[in-house]
């Protein structure tokens, strides 16, 4: 099975309405070339679940200018004064979630739990609506999955198996998305073949990675 | 006397400095926690934590790698010795105890230990990025902040107005005018700094705070 | 015929190895299940997961590695494009659903669709090792077992005695004698195994069935 | 800091009554001279933490053998019948935890959760006198954290610093037990110098590793 894509392949999976997850860290590890193509499949009404939006012209910023997305659910996007913009102006609605959080709900979403018991966000403002569940005198919030139709993955390598590798702090959430999605489309540097990634260095296995697009650089 | 040559930031850190031991895993928030390392004394070695992904975070040298970045997202290095990890292992470090000490900068702290620092409600709400699961999973909370607001108000406060970051979390506050322990009974004044007086502390300091009978005796 | 030639582990396997498609993430329990392989069909290849961590499970060739070993502990290999992890990846794929197949052994199965296999009171109390994660989890459930234990009784029963593996997991029954699917009305009789009468099952099985039209017609 | 200890300072490091986890999965991956050393330590009453209990002379089998254990928590004991004859004797209690929640549990303790929701053993023995919830119409069980004093890891190479990397299936419940106890002891193959382990190539950080104990083979 042949799991090579093309740009317009990748943009042809897009649909108005999906939720989609994308890695990166203010843009480090997020697959600028599949955020191209999400722009050019022209769909809206995305809700969007990544660490940060970035900034206005890289990572997923170019999303939120281009009204792409109508939902943000990010730990932070404060470096990209569009989506504050168009949070405040009612125009995209936006879910802070603690980073740890955010990475344990993907990970819940992908691993088949139905929640993890955190203690990040007792007492503020993050516990509001949310069960609460002490357990051996500590209080705990229950912190609920999170999956998405499409997830959307920056590697380093590939295999045709589709075994990932990642490069430096530009692996982030990548690995815990390869788990939450019905769709996972990695971008890679490149591609090899097949034996010529040690198994023990695999990262993301290839049975969770439906579509490889090769792509230079970022 | 070196310290009179520092400005306020570097008066922050540089006590700030003096609380890490020599092997200590450390993660510093943006900004002003980022000055604490150029101010260790000497055969204090500390070990920094990035909460994208990685142990051994060190300042930038030679090359900029694109995948390589600190919390901030500004080009860093790895040190010999470090580690990469996705962001479900950074933050399982991060709350579950494995961080020695974490140094952040507040907007509000209280006498019960409370921080805000992450949003002012209706004008910034850059989101809480890994900061509330910093301060509760991190072993000793350090808050390295001016003493007061650009207003001339007191950010030690007696019970923090804008929305919590963490609730009873806060170890320790060092400003440019004085080091503040956290306890059960409440804040207790450790020390003052260099060539401030215990009358401008009281004026500048909302909080009710107990004196450690070693600085009236100085 | 060759099914005749066959003994009847090997024709309960033979049976079951109908049901993979080309390409499917495969579990195996221990024992009559690791003999599904022999049997694919020409052109499906399935990709075998092994519990203690690692994707492309292969038979052991050439030198014997005491670091790779199956799901049994007995000496392996891994075929070109596996990968290895960690056991909590491991049953992040398990219970998460990104296994296709999960084919076991049973003592018991119910027209309920639950399954006993992990111990029997007062006598065998092994532990349920991976199987219970795996029958949560797994898209499909496959079990394959001999239609009566040594005494002769059925062990497709009306409601299972001996302590549950899962509750309401089973989607195949394949045994010497017949195939069963399990449905949300109970038990459909699907085939009847070569040179094996409907009223040899009747007298075998304990629990209701409905029979699928098309084998009467045959 | 020098990590690397001798057998004699690892057998000093084990108490009575401690709990104590060790990685292997039926022996593949068990530090053998980590549990020899544990052996010539004469304690007792140990809570053992285990996937399973191996064979009678191999793996973590020798502990219960020579009844330094006290009680057991493990997914398998079949496979060494003196801990089934030890439990039916009522010397040796024993909770038999499914593989991929004992992996979430010791996860858990790990990274600073109260625990994880699993719709494993929902309906079987194992929701027995746990907490049971519902999220969005699915019921799953509330496992619980579980942590040590002290973990005995098996990896294949350590650098000074304890960076470990393993080595194929022998991975398994290694590097979740090196985040969930007090003291963590790795038994490796060999150690380089620090800067020999490419920091992508990192499975359990040095951070996280205590002490080194060098032994051939496995």
């Amino acid at each position: 099975m042949n799991k090579i894509i093309t740009k317009e392949e990748v943009s042809s999976i897009f649909k108005d309405g999906m939720t989609i997850m994308a890695g990166g860290f203010m843009g480090v590890g997020t697959p600028q070339g599949l955020v191209s193509a999400l722009l050019e499949a022209k769909v809206k009404n995305i809700t969007l679940i990544a660490n940060d939006t970035a900034f206005i012209e890289t990572g997923v910023g170019p999303l939120i200018s281009n009204k792409v997305v109508k939902k943000v659910i990010a730990s932070h996007i404060g470096t990209n004064p569009e989506t504050g913009r168009q949070m405040i102006a009612g125009e995209l609605d936006v879910e802070l979630v603690p980073q740890g959080t955010l990475a344990e709900r993907v990970r819940a979403g992908g691993a088949g739990l139905g929640g993890v018991l955190t203690p990040t966000g007792i007492g503020t403002v993050v516990e509001e609506g949310k069960v609460k569940i002490a357990v051996d005198g500590r209080e705990y919030i229950l912190e609920k999955p999170l999956r998405a139709s499409v997830s959307l993955l920056k590697a380093y390598k590939a295999d045709k198996a589709g075994n990932l590798i990642y490069h430096r702090s530009a692996r982030n959430f990548n690995p815990m998305m390869a788990l939450a999605a019905d769709t996972v489309i990695a971008q890679v540097e490149q591609v090899v073949e097949i034996g010529e990634i040690d198994p023990d260095e695999v990262i993301t296995p290839g049975i969770l990675v439906d579509k490889i697009y090769v792509h230079g650089g970022c | 006397m070196v310290s009179t040559q520092l400005n306020t930031k570097q008066m922050i850190a540089a006590r700030v400095a003096k609380e890490m031991n020599d092997g200590d895993v450390v993660n510093l928030g943006i900004g002003l926690p980022t000055m604490v390392p150029s101010f260790l004394p000497p055969g204090v070695n500390v070990i920094l934590q990035s909460e994208n992904g990685y142990i051994g975070l060190g300042p930038l040298e030679g090359d900029v790698d694109p995948d390589l970045v600190n919390a901030g997202g500004q080009p860093a290095s790895i040190l010999p010795g470090g580690a990469f990890f996705d962001s479900l292992f950074s933050f399982e470090l991060i709350r579950g105890g494995h961080i020695d000490v974490t140094v952040l900068g507040g907007l509000e702290v209280d006498e019960k230990g409370n921080l805000a620092n992450w949003m002012v409600p209706g004008k910034m709400v850059p989101g809480m990025g890994g900061a509330m699961d910093l301060v509760t999973g991190a072993k000793k909370v350090i808050v390295a902040m001016e003493h007061t607001a650009k207003s001339g108000s007191s950010k030690v406060l007696e019970q923090c107005r804008l929305p919590l970051t963490g609730k009873g979390v806060v170890d320790l506050i060092v400003t440019e005018l004085a080091v503040f322990r956290v306890t059960e009974d409440g804040l207790i004044l450790e020390e003052l700094q260099d060539g401030v007086d215990l009358k401008t502390v009281e004026e500048k300091t909302e909080a009710f705070f107990k004196i450690n009978p070693a600085i009236l005796v100085k």
